[in-house]
């Protein structure tokens, strides 16, 4: 079937606010979502069937089955796919007006500031509060605005970061939260319902429309809470935190580098299940502590510490399912990865958390 | 004097209330409630964490709290 | 693969406020949701994926390609197929564990209170006024609640109708707005951006969770409004109105019966395309004018008064384009599909709004 | 005295505003206001079919108006 455009966008432009001349800044906009999960995944779906003409999404994970409850336009089917590619296809598929691409590679210190650099509106999705710093001083540092989303449970917060108004650039997460709270759990998720998700991921969905077409009053220099439970809504107003220097900031942290939610679910496992196969004939336990004299509450076959691992010379028993063990679960996880970068059929896992969590 | 306490986030669970009425001294700074919640609430120890609002604006811990403010008590959050 | 049901829901069980309990209660609800548009294709799925057992959903309309930049759930390979059974089919491929129906008739004055009836839960999805109060008013008569949504441009209402509390039912749609307006354009729609579609949809379903779980606080008794251009939220507390009688209303009033808000798209033809098809040799207009005297502004071929047209001996000619017309587009639209119905290979039109919008 | 209106739904659109100040005697009703609307702007002559609400409560015609009430016209709205 022939989609006329004009046809498909007439409920838009047909609004004096938004008009062929909104349709058109839509179409040219440079959208950058990072993270397709529950904010991610409605917010590139709902910005495409607006008609935003450009979209890149970046998310390094793959679908699980508990992420369907919330993350709706993902199903059985999909589980265990690339969310990036997932969702690229979907919009593929229902959007005929919009350019969509994807990046299935974790955004990081090293590659941030180049990625931001090149859109016009950088939309957090992510469910991570180190990344989401990481994203905020890369946007300040970049000059692009940001539409921020982030939740626990029944409140959402939303609020748009770092656009030029008379002058000066707008208040960022840290004129809210300075430092990088350590006492936020990242890896495990404090549970949600799905509508607060969606109401989070259509409020930046909003703010990105009325960015676009200078339409309407932004959430600049606010923090929006949204609980859904008493369908209240707070707004704190900020003010720029003269004394935070992000360019100094962001040259000295690490935004912990390496941490757990980088690591893919497919790569893991978890305690319960290792627990489980231990006693499994075709389970070869390796252990990369570095001291070999930590005392490990499991027997391991082989102990080749991380600094001396030699992926290149390994020589790996396609017989077996090896699992990589360590104290955090961190540079298992980094063995793991190489091992099946360069061995793909090995079957090899990292536990999850480590031993410290055993 | 009293006041009016709101949380948000996590601080909902770990005070088991989304508001409250609340009792201060005449005069407390920020800083001083952000002490006594601490020492009421050991559960929030890591209020210096977390945003202040005193009638729905970002306060620092120097500013001095007034009869009936609305005061919120505002985390980070990290879902998505 | 095999979809673990405590694996799907593990999100929303971890929350106290819902829990195992909170889950068996919404996989045994049953939830109406009529109109499968902007407001009630999110509202399904959502609903669906939140693990409601039991949706039936309702709507007489087929897709069109300017729906789809808010109905993100349909897609350009979707456009002119039945909303009602799409959305079944989407649900059933994102969610194993809910049953779906659906029904593509109209509800009416007949059909309605026997439909309700059999719910827990009615969610108005509807975009046309009539029909709006048509629903209220029989949930009222068969003590139903109803979560009500309903959408001008960037505003949207929501709220939660007839719900026992404390020895009676709480406020209904008539207690905002007593009579039906005369002068709220049904059939044309204004313009909207897909956000605030979307969250007024997900107020709603946020709506039907706290009420099948019993957790958080309803909008009873009060009409919450949001403005997506200012992100202000406006709660009107309501009264019990005791001077209206529903059962006489309901008894009395017609619900602007056979007006155009349930013509199907595909049997309709504007006045610009028939404009252009006026003097195609292929064309044939047939009015259906009662008194044949009335001055009709173009050339018609046949004149069948409505009162004495004869289906069942109406001989077509299968190589002509009909379009029948009247005064309003509305007895042309009921011989229309009649002739449809009779002979579904026959091309045949209604003029849309009739010679009166000519 | 003074009062804040607020417009919604097609209102905004009616009277070109989303909000005003607007002067009105002491002790009007609100069909007084309605009167006086109809007569400033002639679009809203469905007001009768529209929703009043005084400081957030729906408000019957014979209520009567104090100084600084906020009232929210509100009519219905079909959109789906």
């Amino acid at each position: 079937m022939n989609i006329s455009k004009s046809e498909y966008f007439k409920r838009q432009t047909t609004l004096s606010e938004i008009g062929e001349e909104g349709q058109q800044l839509l179409q040219k906009a440079n959208i950058l979502v990072i993270g397709c999960g529950g904010l991610g995944s409605p917010v590139a779906i709902y910005l495409a069937a607006s008609g935003v003409g450009n979209i890149h999404l970046v998310d390094f994970d793959t679908i699980s089955i508990s992420n369907l409850h919330r993350q709706v336009f993902y199903n059985t089917a999909t589980v265990e796919k690339s969310k990036a590619a997932v969702l690229a296809s979907e919009i593929a598929k229902k959007t005929p007006f919009t350019n969509v691409t994807f990046s299935e590679e974790a955004v990081s210190k090293t590659n941030i500031l180049e990625l931001v650099s090149k859109f016009d509106v950088v939309v957090d999705g992510t469910d991570n509060l180190q990344i989401k710093y990481l994203i905020n001083d890369a946007c300040v540092l970049t000059k692009k605005p940001l539409v921020y989303g982030s939740l626990y449970k029944f409140d959402g917060y939303v609020a748009t970061f770092n656009v030029f108004e008379s002058k000066a650039y707008s208040c960022n997460l840290r004129d809210a939260f300075p430092k990088i709270a350590t006492d936020i759990p990242n890896c495990g998720e404090a549970g949600t319902m799905n509508p607060i998700v969606g109401l989070i991921a259509l409020l930046q969905v909003n703010e990105v429309i009325k960015l676009i077409t200078k339409t309407g009053k932004l959430l600049t220099n606010q923090l929006l809470i949204y609980n859904a439970l008493e369908n209240s809504q707070f707004k704190m107003k900020l003010k720029k935190n003269e004394s935070i220097a992000i360019e100094e900031i962001f040259k000295n942290s690490t935004y912990g580098a390496l941490n757990c939610a980088t690591q893919k679910p497919i790569l893991l496992i978890s305690k319960g299940d290792f627990k489980l196969k231990l006693n499994d004939t075709a389970t070869e336990i390796i252990s990369v502590i570095n001291n070999i004299n930590t005392p490990i509450p499991f027997e391991v076959h082989q102990k080749k510490p991380f600094h001396s691992f030699d992926i290149e010379n390994f020589n790996p028993d396609f017989t077996k399912n090896y699992v990589i063990v360590c104290n955090k679960g961190i540079t298992s996880y980094n063995i793991t990865q190489q091992l099946k970068d360069k061995f793909p059929a090995l079957n090899v896992l990292s536990l999850a958390e480590g031993i410290e969590n055993y | 004097m009293k006041i009016q306490l709101l949380f948000f986030g996590i601080t909902t669970d770990l005070v088991g209330e989304s508001s409250m009425s609340y009792e201060v001294p005449e005069n407390s700074s920020i800083e001083a409630l952000k002490l006594k919640l601490i020492a009421q609430f050991a559960s929030l120890k890591n209020i210096n964490d977390f945003a202040i609002a005193v009638n729905e604006s970002y306060a620092k811990d120097h500013q001095l709290l007034l009869n009936n403010d609305v005061v919120a008590i505002i985390p980070p959050v990290s879902g998505g």
